[in-house]
């Protein structure tokens, strides 16, 4: 048995990340955003996954978690005046947004995790346009006018930096005795009851992880973009998300970020076709799920036992 | 006091729309279990329907003419039939027996694909076009109270239709045939029901009542653009989750509880900005109460 | 004899109006094996729920070692030593034979979500330690060689086995088994009956076997108890309901004395 | 397994890394000039009306041709009216296209998410109707050719006291638009301070087809008049249903009411309200009248709108400057842009200020018979 492995891919993962960060100031500004753009998609796709895929808790309100992690950083960032200079700054900015959306996930996901399919897919689809609502009904953070003038603190390096984290979490989680609960919740809940597992903390456990995930990407995005208009979190956001994870296979982390990397550079392929992109980016999620319903990336493989 | 009874005649003629558009995501729901995410697309497309067949209609019954009306409506209504089973056959058909979520990101495909193909400059476009009046619309005065005869028609329509879907889900052999499909698949197909004709069937009529709401949609509001569909049809999948969903009566008093609940917040200031929010608001609260719904029944899951 | 391991006190559910199992008495002492039969829909699946958690009872009163039960949820009464398996086979789906297992031994894996995601040292004992408790559990049963396949893709016969392997990973006092024979033929059947006496002796369980097939019950089971519309009409031992009469009725029909 | 998903992400990497080095500089024999517009979604009609009076402007200047003997070329990216996509369509213009400026957006909002790169790559960005204040503020780099909403609040503000005379004034406002709610403010403090008393604010949402609930409220609450900042699609619906409940108070507004959708949909409920906006397409200036022919002609017979003049006028102060300046070089051209003075442009005189905003006069249109009638002209 080989446990050290995964930490060290993690590792290799966060080097890679800073010595990209170090050569970006020399790459194309676009190519660069829209990497960075990709990285901030894996965040919220695998984060997503955990609740949608690997729980099966069919959740409609990402962008909600998303926005309010973005709005808290950013707001700190415009508050806290120097110190945005220095290197903890920053990630820690980003830990505090996601800490807060994981409270409003957990304050969100303790009394609507009873309810289960498209009850839950609606109630967490209302939430998030409620915390859309609500930013945008808030002069601190610019209400409708949205806040402008973040810093500019999201690298390639940070963005790829906490996505690696983001993924190595998430497969080393559902790859352990403690969450392999997740998957067992997804599979049977009353089997999983009968088993021991406590079906509702291990879904309000998946919705925070979840929801922090979120938030951080949603700091990365507040950094990445300088500017947050309420409506850029609106349901129609979350449903990107949620496209991701099923094209991807839910539950499968290699698909998901596969199809996080592909559904971000679709559009921006897509360009080239002006007016039509958005048809053919449509056509193309139907066709997908025609000919590969199962999820683009998922072959006839089976979750095998780690070890 | 005027003003409560004003808003309440406000907030009917509002609900029946969101009623009419969640008896057709109710209807859907009920035989096949997912969210036809396209449902709100149809809807525009009913009205975009009634806005080209209107002219010529109006050719041969003469303007305004109630007879024209209920043409206009039944082109509009047998036309998104028409798409909605194209719709099925097509997209969710081949998809039946795969995993339900499979089946809603294809829903939400051809939502997109129908936005976007309707916005193009070569098909709709996106700027607002006028909708023509397919009947003269007066106020009635009683008092100080004003009420349109739109909403009038739109309350009526709604109860009628409701009415009739109850009747041919619970009365007739076709009813019979989708209650079972909706029961159970299997059984049904085991026990001679033509399944694929019965969801097909099923598909038509739910379109064909998101077409009538488009076009009742369009003639209380009239400009009509392909994003139409988006507010109404998420406000009406509200409405049909807060009523109970797959069970008609339900979404109906969803539908009339919602459009209530609007036009009140809308003229409170304060509450008004958060308009949007209060829908779902209630859902919630409704939901973490009666988990199934207002009037819909919990089931207790066998083990 | 000492206080009962499990102890079901006029037990009534009603759902809406129907009343599945009517004012059930029973006990089980430790190291007991009780059967529970009845026609189908007698209520012994409902009873079954109500022991584990997923039904409450309408009135009455269960206790588990001397422990009132009412209102303590499923995944804490599988705490307290209280396993199950089903009638219609609830196996991990997506999961393969070893972590179908894993999952019911998280209760003695205390790891909690931190650690899991470190790795530490400590952590990765109790893996291990986890992992070989379920390996031995899985070879003893052979079902070690299939570790890795997917659960739902064996035999059947292998599926009903990984379910009572699975139970067993919980360390429970009492085994609940909810018709593990059907499906089976007879030379499958002797083995389960073989299997079954060989797992209360060697883990030192209760048993509570819900079975259609008299045969079995018959053979393994020291005590019977009848239900019939979610009545008991009777309880004794093997011989005892052979030759009861309200037994004879329920299952050949009035006709039949 | 697990494996598999590192080797991947190694992999992305790997492809980042490869694809971000080759980067393609701009050049050639072709002056590039970027454009980004709402295309797509909801508030398209105002990103395609700029973008066929930008295009109108660009094929003009290269007919008679070209600026610094070169031809122009217009490149334009859509943002589908969504929030995140100016940022990358702006990011691909600057960097990959190599654009020495940009022209664009209508919306606020959307300018305001691509000024910042505009300022950071020192690429000047001319927008054509942008008049939230903020905008400009962004960096010496952003400009605009219309009035900003400061001044459009104020000129509201003295209509509604001067020309209304109006005791109470009523507010709806979108709680979506960053635009009706700047306008509303900067409304609501003038006319505060013109001694004018304001009555029911309420707010709706942008796309909304319901008003009747806010209306009802304000009937009740009986206001002189009602200030409605907001689009004209939402307008037209506001106005039809106040005629039904029988308010017949002047309804009045801002630019955004300015299109053609507004008479074709609100028809007789349109009657007797007002908007200001920048221009009137009906101003006898020779410039206003080629711009209209030339327009008509261009795209078969359509009237154009505001919009449509000032994203013509967006690129041709541009053009003006790229002569002045004798270069595309970026530093130059803002000067050239930022000392735009009488600049004679279709929907009036052009001059920026110290704050890179254009003073331009405000013309007052009156809806009679169905028709934008003159009103009348507030100068700055």
């Amino acid at each position: 048995m080989n446990f050290r492995g995964a930490k060290r891919w993690l590792l290799l993962g966060i080097a890679l990340a800073i010595l990209a960060s170090y050569f970006s100031p020399q790459f194309n500004r676009y190519y660069l955003g829209v990497v960075i753009d990709v990285g901030i998609a894996i965040i919220l796709a695998t984060s997503l996954n955990l609740i949608n895929g690997h729980t099966g808790q069919f959740s409609l309100g990402h962008a909600g978690f998303m926005a309010i992690g973005g709005y808290f950083s950013a707001w700190i960032s415009l508050s806290v005046g120097e110190s945005i200079q220095a290197f903890w700054y920053f990630p820690l900015s980003l830990c505090a947004g996601g800490v807060l959306a994981a409270a409003v996930g957990w304050l969100v996901g303790v009394p609507s995790l009873r309810l289960r399919g498209d009850y839950l897919a609606i109630v967490t689809l209302g939430f998030g346009e409620i915390i859309r609502v609500i930013a945008q009904n808030t002069e601190a953070v610019g209400a409708a006018s949205g806040l402008k003038g973040i810093p500019k603190l999201t690298t390639l390096g940070w963005a790829f930096g906490f996505a690696v984290i983001t993924v190595y979490a998430i497969a080393t989680l559902v790859n352990s005795t403690y969450g392999r609960a997740f998957i067992a919740v997804h599979d049977d809940e009353i089997a999983a009851a009968s088993h021991g597992v406590n079906t509702t903390r291990t879904k309000v456990v998946a919705f925070v992880t979840g929801a922090f995930f979120a938030g951080i990407a949603g700091g990365l995005y507040a950094h990445h973009k300088q500017f947050l208009s309420p409506t850029g979190f609106d349901w129609v956001k979350s449903i990107d998300i949620v496209v991701m994870v099923i094209l991807g296979g839910m539950g499968r982390t290699g698909g998901v970020i596969a199809a996080a990397i592909l559904l971000t550079l679709m559009p921006e392929f897509l360009r080239e076709f002006s007016e039509y992109r958005m048809i053919i980016y449509s056509l193309l999620i139907i066709l997908l799920m025609l000919l590969r319903p199962e999820g683009l990336f998922s072959f006839k493989t089976q979750r095998r036992s780690k070890s | 006091m005027d003003w409560f009874l004003q808003q309440a005649i406000n907030g009917l003629g509002l609900g029946a729309i969101y009623a009419l558009i969640a008896l057709g995501y109710t209807m859907v729901y009920g035989v096949l279990r997912f969210i036809n995410f396209a449902h709100s697309d149809v809807l525009m497309l009913g009205a975009f329907t009634a806005l080209y067949v209107a002219p010529q209609i109006e050719k041969v019954a003469g303007a305004e003419s109630p007879v024209g009306c209920v043409m206009v409506f039944v082109v509009a209504a047998a036309v998104c039939a028409c798409i909605g089973m194209l719709i099925e056959r097509l997209a969710y058909r081949p998809l039946r027996n795969r995993p339900k979520l499979a089946v809603l990101i294809t829903a939400i495909g051809v939502s997109l694909l129908i936005e976007y193909t309707a916005q193009n400059e070569k098909v709709f476009g996106s700027a607002p076009q006028p909708f023509p009046k397919l009947l003269s619309d007066y106020e009635i005065n009683l008092g100080n109270l004003v009420v349109s005869s739109n909403d009038i028609l739109t309350v009526g329509v709604t109860i009628v239709l409701l009415v009739a879907m109850w009747w041919i889900v619970q009365k007739t052999r076709v009813g019979t045939a989708m209650r079972a499909v909706s029961y159970n698949q299997q059984a049904a197909a085991l026990m001679g029901v033509p399944v694929d004709k019965i969801i097909s069937f099923t598909f038509g009529l739910g379109s064909a009542l998101a077409a009538i709401a488009g076009v009742l949609y369009a003639m209380k509001a009239p400009g009509i653009e392909p994003l139409m569909g988006v507010q109404p049809g998420l406000r009406a999948f509200v409405a049909a989750v807060l009523g109970g969903i797959g069970n008609l009566p339900g979404a109906v008093l969803g539908g009339f509880l919602l459009g209530l609940l609007e036009t009140f917040a809308g003229g409170i200031p304060g509450l008004s900005n958060y308009r949007d929010a209060i829908a779902f608001g209630i859902l919630i609260l409704i939901l973490l109460l009666k988990p199934a719904g207002l009037l819909g029944r919990s089931t207790i899951e066998k083990v | 004899m000492s206080l009962p391991l499990l102890d079901l006190k006029n037990v009534t559910i009603k759902f809406g109006g129907l009343t599945a199992v009517s004012d059930l008495s029973i006990s089980i002492g430790e190291g007991e094996l009780v059967g529970l039969i009845g026609p189908n829909g007698a209520g012994k699946t409902t009873a079954f729920n109500m022991i584990t958690g997923v039904y409450q009872p309408t009135s009455g009163e269960i206790s588990f070692a001397g422990k009132n039960t009412l209102g303590v949820k499923p995944n804490q009464l599988a705490g307290l030593g209280i396993a199950r398996t089903f009638q219609n086979i609830r196996l991990f789906r997506s999961m393969s034979v070893l972590d179908n297992v894993r999952v019911a031994a998280r209760l003695h894996n205390h790891e909690g979500f931190f650690s899991s995601l470190w790795r530490g040292k400590r952590w990765r004992s109790a893996e291990v330690e986890t992992e070989k408790n379920v390996m031995e559990l899985l070879d003893i049963f052979n079902l070690g060689d299939q570790r890795d396949e997917l659960a739902t893709s064996m035999p059947y016969g292998d599926q009903r086995r990984l379910e009572i392997v699975r139970a067993l990973a919980t360390r429970p006092k009492i085994l609940l088994l909810d018709e593990p024979a059907a499906g089976m033929n007879p030379s499958e059947k002797e083995d389960l009956m073989r299997l079954i006496r060989f797992v209360k002796e060697r883990y030192q369980l209760s048993v509570l076997l819900v079975e259609h097939d008299m045969k079995v019950v018959m053979g393994i089971c020291e005590r019977i108890a009848v239900l019939e519309y979610g009545i008991k009409i009777a309880e004794g031992n093997p011989k005892e309901i052979q030759s009861h009469p309200k037994v004879i009725e329920a299952y050949l029909g009035a006709a039949a004395i | 397994m697990k494996a598999q998903y590192w080797i991947s992400s190694l992999v992305v990497i790997l492809i980042v890394f490869i694809s971000l080095s080759s980067c393609k500089s701009g050049g050639g024999d072709k002056i590039k000039v970027g454009e980004f517009a709402s295309l797509t979604g909801k508030e398209a009609t105002f990103g395609t009306s700029a973008h066929e009076g930008t295009l109108l402007a660009i094929e003009q200047v290269n007919l008679s041709g070209g600026v610094l003997g070169k031809q122009l070329e217009l490149l334009t990216e859509d943002d589908q009216t969504k929030a995140g996509e100016p940022a990358n369509a702006v990011n691909k213009l600057i960097s990959k296209d190599g654009v020495i400026a940009i022209l664009g957006e209508v919306a606020s909002s959307r300018s305001l998410e691509a000024a910042p790169i505009c300022q950071q790559s020192q690429i000047p960005m001319i927008s054509p109707a942008s008049t939230n204040p903020t905008v400009t503020q962004e960096g010496n780099y952003i400009f605009r050719v219309c009035f900003n909403d400061d001044f459009q609040g104020g000129a509201l503000a003295n209509f509604a006291s001067g020309t209304l005379k109006a005791k109470k004034v009523a507010i709806l406002t979108d709680v979506k638009s960053d635009y009706s709610k700047g306008l509303a403010k900067s409304f609501k403090a003038k006319y505060s301070n013109n001694g004018g008393n304001i009555g029911t604010e309420l707010d709706f949402n942008g796309g909304d087809k319901d008003f009747k609930g806010q209306l009802t409220a304000i009937k009740s609450d009986n206001p002189d008049a009602i200030f409605l900042p907001g689009y004209y699609n939402d307008v037209a619906l506001i106005c039809i249903q106040a005629k039904q409940l029988g308010m017949n108070i002047p309804i009045f507004g801002g630019d955004g009411w300015e299109s053609e959708s507004l008479l074709t949909i609100g028809k007789d409920a349109m009657e007797g309200h007002y908007f200001s906006t920048h221009c009137s397409i009906e101003q006898p200036t020779p410039e206003m009248t080629a711009f209209v022919a030339a327009y008509q002609k261009r795209f078969e017979g359509k009237t154009p709108d505001a919009m449509a003049v000032l994203g013509y006028d967006s690129a041709m102060v541009l053009v003006d400057a790229i002569k002045r300046a004798k270069t595309t070089e970026s530093v130059a051209l803002r000067d050239a842009i930022a000392a735009t003075k009488n600049f004679a442009g279709a929907s009036g005189n052009i001059n920026l200020n110290a704050d890179r905003d254009a003073v331009k006069a405000l013309v007052f249109i009156q809806i009679k018979n169905e028709k934008f009638t003159y009103n009348t002209t507030v100068n700055p």
